[in-house]
């Protein structure tokens, strides 16, 4: 087969600092208009800087150019396939990043008075409502940062509920499939994390939960679609007993993309949702966020949401703080609010039709990775999955080869590996997320390369186990980075 | 559809592989009678030009720190980004990309990363700086969470010239582990907090206090000294800095005695952005760095001995510690920490420094002005491009007035500090000129 | 040596047409809010288009990733030092990207009313003269797209000169180091051209011009400094004598970069120029343009300027045609706008103090590099040179290694290789034009990289006969591109 | 200084280097007596944050498209251009390297021009395209002289339906070789150029004919018919397309008998821009490849037989062939091409042809709207998206009312063709809603 990757030239580049040369300056400040302060007469003397010491000095060119050749280095969704589970890495539509640079967005003040800032409220009062429809919920708060900030304002608020109803309860049952941040969120929020086995079942069964749950348990806490890309289909009869026994259902709803327009999540019983602007509505991961954590709630749970809420009076938007039983605020102002501008386009884009197209693709773009590559990689589950399917490496130990051997190889046919040794039920999990933006065409060569690899697992192992042979560095030494930390550089400044 | 490649000839290929005739053989097992009936109450999808067009005119409907002259500051600056910061966070390798979980494929983002802590440590003198938080305040929070795992101890003491939302979001994240919060008052006159106060307000149970420089009114604090009290009691001192600008001329909390320093770096390279995305900012001492939250990215070889770079400490997570994580911080805020270096390099170190004195300038200009206007400061304290003013009217009512000569005048206290009823926080910065500056002054005296 | 050079990463890509899907839709133009036209019954059936045969049906997400990486093939200023000769490389600043994009500038129509054009026409108009100020020339025009369009049009309006005083002449007088736009656009514009030979001397010497010229010279053309990076040192007195025999000195403007705020052209008896608005004054070059080539005039020629001309009347601009003597237009409308702005941006962010210091600089950056790199490589001619210094491959051919082989074996250590085999007059000619935003170290970089290829080619000189080895495709087959010429894709679309 | 990175130090070691105590010592060749006194007469260099609000002021001072209806088309055409073009294009591999050169290291921008190529011939039907010529018209000059060559004959027959913009840039241009140009009347019912016109028009020393098709009075013409004549008399035929839209609905130049095919594809991903720059585009039949101006890239291979790019048939080109090349041409408008082919695939042909019948639809809605407010078409030939009409009041004082609307009416033909003095020229495209539309006949009618 014709591999996507290749090599080719690129340029070697020293960190930023050993460009520096003294004096340099890039882009200098404004001239003064003003008289020039006279710093040490005005700021007490323990109080003035002596030095920057080692603070870069470069022209612009250099800065340009160093920039420039580190992207280089990167790989992005733009390069190419990235089929990271548990991600969503979905095209993420340049229209959005042009409507997010609009200066009418970028340059408003969080302050600035409630009548200047009309048009910011009515994009985030519309986005809660559409957030509110999607996912069947009866308010919406956009005001956390990222999905893990999304679940800890939603524990925060079940954990307020119980205290203000002076019964406060401490637990949350949470399955083993879950995303790290979902125990780590109920901790953060006072709640002992009660853990539920899924037992080879791939999902959680009513008499996992029965056993587990009590009259402490807050919330049972699951992710639907599951990280294993399987719809949680007792999800209904898990909700009915956790809200029998006075708990709340917690959906971390990272996984949205399989079900928009075809399931809603307050149908199925779920209480509190947060999701993931950056996966599920296209807004991109900037390479480690920032992202947006919204949080959906039902009308119970609505009086606790954080500070502040939007409120429409007449044709007027207006923040309202005065809310009693809120938990407070998780940041300062309102939220990532440039990336709710990106999540608000993409909906208005897309429209209902386009939303539920979207899941349907997706769900048809796993199905069809998940036929094609089952035999060749060992599927964790042998049944339709969502928007995701999780194989393993089962079938490649008998030649010695691993997860992150097809992982690396994978790079030298030209695309991202996807998520691998996650979740942690499934040993040496390959997790693979097409989403409904790539073609068939994409995905077929996908398939090839990886059955590629399989081959050559046989034939010649090393060539995994030496992969990637085409990157600019190859496999990268992570113990000794944890064991001789170097975590910042110490030269000396030229 | 919009970004969908599919024809209705790639659909029929796809069931076709997967042994199906529709997608409903698929959702088979999902509760039939709970599927959604009908289409979602959603307005119909649009073109992009349609949809551009509609945003065009919301973005119109907010005004402008450029269409109004801004004295707004209170933890969201209004500072000129160099064009080279757009130029480059917007190539797509940057911010199309994932968290850089596979070092081959993501050393741009690790290399920038690892510049970014660099610069971070620099910027505070302190030893060690992570990725990034998602913002000041929740830093903060995640300051005092990491003060506590460090010390043993629950007591927090807030100095209240602390920003009152870093306040309140310390709150809420205590929520969960019991708050134990006191709050430390501000002089009156002076407006920062009192190393005396302080002395009253500690005990042996504090974990740490929590000030922040140049605090919320604008005011610098005696950091030294506060260091000096706290740790008598073996507490733990965390500095906040949301105004990032001022590290330019301040000495840094890492020379000042600072455990912690945090704050928010939005004043390098992010815009205002109706108050987000900014970017918090964490730095510590080395013996420290396993109770701190969030990424970090260590320097490392590759297989052929070459330099590389990978996440690190990851034991800290929570994709592996699970609930024992030191925070579930997951995604954060990388390119921002991007267009923060960026914009850092861009001035470098004489750049910083000067924008600094000229923030200084700027502000010392307004201060004269506004005095001569008969608006005088309310603080006794030195300050830097921020402070405080008391004003004869009534400041809700000033400021409507002002707005109608496009001019944002300042943030009223009120509602923060009833207190401070007839008080209002004025910044300047390099963008406001020495007539928008002259203006405002007339303007108030006016007014 | 540690090179700047490397192999990585680098993703495959067909041609667009390849990737084709019949029925896929990119961006869909937006909905029909007025009738459907019948165009069947509209347009006269003759008239009525059948197909589009072999145009592409691309999903937007794979033309995002087909020019992402299409550009990751290529090697631009931001990538890397970029020494070629003759077209000022010089950094391109990004705040004039950000100026030239703003949308009272993009989006204005030629022929919308004057009144609403003020600022255009205010940038306009200054530009020409800052212009003016530049070149000691009296008045400018911005009509032209690129240099040899105002080559075009400065010796169309010397060819209107003289046959509006009823006395064409026919002749135009060329060095042999001249670029080939100068013949090209002589010829175009009418005249014969009479090449003169520089003979080894470097620079036109009176008696070469003097043996020449006669009446029937309309003008005498070279290139100052000239392509040899030399400064024309007669052409005061060369001037005096095209002036006593009636005629004109031309001086093509691309090399101004080396005297701006030093010399005026004007003061040195130029009659026309040229301006290279994507070299000097740092517009982009853009893979090949767009670019600007205003011309500058004494006021004798002044009449004869394409129309329309700016004027100023009070404190309004507008535009003026009826200039009877004008040459007419070059092009519909007024010139390239955009590329205006950004010469403009640049010349108030440098002030005259910034464009002299530019100058300066990019001097001294030549001569240190002529200085370094002589004896290593053959110097053309040694001497002091203005931003840009001739070698040749003199030295190397002993071990049978050529310009070009070194030019290749640049490419392997991350350098865009210098202009080659130009000028003519120079055998093998090497001409490095480093431009004055190149640092210190850049270009010790360089020089060590092109001693260490100086080396190789006596120690090991396949290396550079295979060379360049870091890039994606390598020694590309030109002859065989001429022999069977492949103009365009001719497959057939899926 | 901005954009130099050089220090003092740097300075002297240079200067060391070069064994001089001063740049003084290298200028000494110079003129003395003529060296620049002083400084230049120009304003004070700028910070990067003045420049920006210096210009952000500038182009403050004109008025767009966006912010007035504009019915303005005449060779320039407001069309919405997708995100993607701008995002692309401002990728700084391709909009800050020079002309593809070394070919190993301009891959990106040789196929993309390949495609352009193939992409224009496409569009026009023709065998073989440049890689892009300034704009339009001297595209149309060169399209002359290139026929002239051909046929070794001089008479060039140019419609006066032809933009006179292009018309007086063909007279330019062929100033140097003399022009022998005429034109066809066209026709003053029709609005368009009569095939028996033509008749009468030409003879055996006609080199060329040049029709524009849409016409600058938005008329169709009778391209096949055209062609048959003039191809009687073994002339060549130059068709002109400025509106490159059309070419979605409208049968190619290649189908209708042009040797020929020029024009603009501004229309394709590049905005108005004040009129420049455009796109020149030229296409033309194999067997005059090597009479052709400009640029062209082939397919070739590597030395290892991988498929690569090229530029070729450089021996026509000046810098070869110096005053026998067959143009002056060298830096063309490659970025432009490279903005059209991004637009062309983000449409496809389904989308292509989708944009070109909205724009017949627009135009015809126009057509109806004005004629039921009372303003008829002038001529009675089809059109697409741009019509002439004709008004009852001067049309420059009717322009100007309109404008008070915010309505750019059109274009008065006035100053054109004098002949059409109570005439507008008006377009409509994608961009103009019907709202806008109905509002303009509305206005039209009450003015
Ligand atoms: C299933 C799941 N839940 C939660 C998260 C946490 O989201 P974030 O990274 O935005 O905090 C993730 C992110 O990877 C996830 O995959
Ligand atoms: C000396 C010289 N003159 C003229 C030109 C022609 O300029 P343009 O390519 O802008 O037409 C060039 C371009 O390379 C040049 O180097």
């Amino acid at each position: 087969m014709e591999a996507n990757g290749t090599k080719g030239l690129l340029l070697n580049e020293p960190l930023i600092f050993e460009k520096s040369s003294e004096g340099r300056v890039g882009v200098e400040p404004a001239s003064f208009d003003v008289p020039r302060a006279d710093a040490a007469a005005l700021i007490p003397g323990g109080l003035l800087r002596d030095g920057l010491d080692g603070f870069p000095d470069l022209s612009e060119i250099d800065t340009v150019r160093h920039y420039t050749r580190l992207s280089q280095w990167n790989f992005g969704l733009d390069s190419g396939f990235y089929p990271l589970g548990s991600c969503t890495m979905k095209y993420n539509p340049k229209v959005n990043e042009d409507i997010a640079g609009m200066t009418g967005f970028t340059r408003i003040h969080p302050y600035q008075s409630e009548d200047l800032s009309q048009g910011a409220l009515e994009v985030m009062y519309e986005l809660e409502a559409y957030l509110a429809e999607i996912s069947g919920m009866d308010a919406v708060t956009l005001q956390p940062s990222a999905g893990a900030h999304g679940e800890l304002c939603g524990l925060l608020m079940i954990a307020e509920y119980f205290k203000s109803k002076g019964r406060p309860r401490t637990k949350v049952i949470i399955p083993d499939t879950a995303h790290g941040t979902n125990p780590a969120s109920s901790h953060l929020a006072g709640f002992k994390v009660v853990p539920v086995k899924s037992e080879g079942k791939g999902v959680l069964t009513v008499e996992a939960v029965k056993a587990a749950i009590d009259r402490e348990t807050a919330a049972v806490m699951l992710t639907n679609p599951n990280t294993l890309g399987l719809f949680e289909s007792h999800i209904k009869e898990i909700a009915d007993l956790v809200h029998s026994k006075g708990g709340f259902l917690y959906c971390d709803g990272a996984n949205l993309n399989a079900i928009m327009g075809i399931m809603k999540l307050g149908d199925l019983g779920v209480d509190v949702v947060q999701f993931n602007l950056h996966k599920t509505f296209s807004t991109p991961h900037g390479g480690g966020g920032p992202g947006s954590g919204p949080v959906g709630v039902r009308l119970v749970l609505e009086p606790y949401l954080p500070v502040p809420r939007i409120k429409k009076a007449g044709k007027k938007f207006k923040l309202v703080t005065d809310r009693p039983k809120s938990i407070g605020r998780l940041k300062a102002f309102y939220g990532n609010f440039s990336i709710m501008v990106r999540a608000y386009s993409y909906i208005r884009r897309m429209g209902g039709e386009g939303l539920k197209r979207a899941s349907e693709t997706a769900i048809l773009n796993a199905n069809y990775i998940k036929e094609r590559l089952k035999g060749t990689y060992q599927l964790a589950f042998d049944r339709p999955c969502m928007h995701e399917c999780v194989f393993s490496d089962k079938l490649q130990q008998a030649d010695g080869v691993s997860t992150m051997d097809v992982a690396k190889r994978l790079i030298d046919y030209g695309y991202h590996p996807p998520t691998v040794y996650f979740p942690l039920v499934v040993p040496g999990a390959i997790m693979v997320e097409p989403t409904e933006t790539e073609s068939l065409e994409t995905m077929d060569k996908f398939i090839e390369a990886m059955r590629a690899i399989a081959q050559e697992a046989k034939t010649n192992p090393e060539l995994l186990k030496n992969a990637p042979a085409n990157t600019r560095v190859q496999r990268v030494d992570e113990t000794r980075a944890a064991r001789e930390p170097v975590l910042k550089w110490t030269g000396v400044k030229k | 559809m919009p970004y969908i490649p599919h024809t209705d000839k790639d659909i029929s290929v796809i069931l076709k592989a997967i042994g199906v005739s529709s997608l409903d053989d698929i959702l088979g097992s999902l509760p039939a009678g709970l599927r959604v009936k009908g289409s979602l109450n959603l307005p119909k999808g649009l073109s992009e030009q349609e949809l551009k067009s509609l945003l065009k005119g919301l973005s119109g409907k907010n005004s402008t720190v450029e269409e109004y002259t801004s004295f707004l500051g209170a933890g969201a600056y209004n500072h000129y980004i160099p064009s080279v910061v757009a130029s480059l966070i917007s190539r797509s390798e940057f911010y199309t990309s994932y968290t850089p979980y596979q070092p081959e494929l993501a050393q741009g983002t690790l290399q920038a990363i690892f510049e970014y802590q660099t610069l971070v440590c620099q910027l505070t003198a302190m030893d060690v700086s992570n990725a990034s938080l998602y913002d000041g305040a929740s830093a903060t929070a995640e300051a005092v969470l990491m003060a506590r795992r460090i010390t043993g101890r629950h007591g927090v003491v807030l100095s209240s010239a602390l920003h009152p939302e870093y306040r309140d979001t310390v709150k809420t994240y205590l929520k969960g582990s019991g708050d134990h919060i006191s709050e430390v008052m501000y002089c009156t006159e002076e407006g920062r907090t009192l190393p005396g106060a302080l002395e009253g307000a500690i005990n042996d149970n504090t974990a740490c206090v929590v000030v922040q420089h140049p605090n919320f009114f604008g005011s610098l604090e005696d950091v030294g000294e506060l260091a000096r009290i706290i740790h008598e009691k073996k507490g733990l001192l965390i500095v906040v800095t949301n105004e990032a600008v001022s590290l330019g001329l301040l000495k840094p909390p890492g020379e000042l005695g600072a455990d912690i320093a945090v704050g928010d770096n939005q004043s390098f390279g992010n815009p205002l952005s109706y108050g987000g995305p900014h970017l918090g900012f964490m730095a510590t001492k080395t013996e420290y760095i396993r109770q701190m939250p969030g990424r970090l990215v260590g320097q490392t070889v590759d297989k052929n001995g070459q330099t590389a770079f990978c996440l690190t400490f990851a034991t800290r997570e929570q994709h592996i510690r699970r609930e024992r994580a030191t925070s579930n911080i997951c995604t954060n805020h990388g390119l921002c920490a991007l267009a923060a270096s960026i914009h850092m390099v861009s001035l470098g170190s004489k750049g910083l420094k000067t924008l600094a004195l000229l923030n200084l300038s700027k502000a010392e200009y307004l201060k004269e002005r506004l005095s001569s206007a008969g608006v005088k400061p309310a603080f006794t304290s030195q300050t830097f491009n921020e402070f405080t003013v008391k004003v004869e009217k009534d400041p809700d009512s000033l400021l409507k007035s002002l707005l109608k000569k496009r001019i944002m005048g300042g943030l009223s206290l009120k509602k923060f500090h009833p207190v401070l009823s007839s008080h209002l926080l004025v910044a300047a910065t390099e963008l406001n000129s020495r007539e928008e500056i002259d203006r405002f002054a007339e303007e108030l005296a006016k007014a």
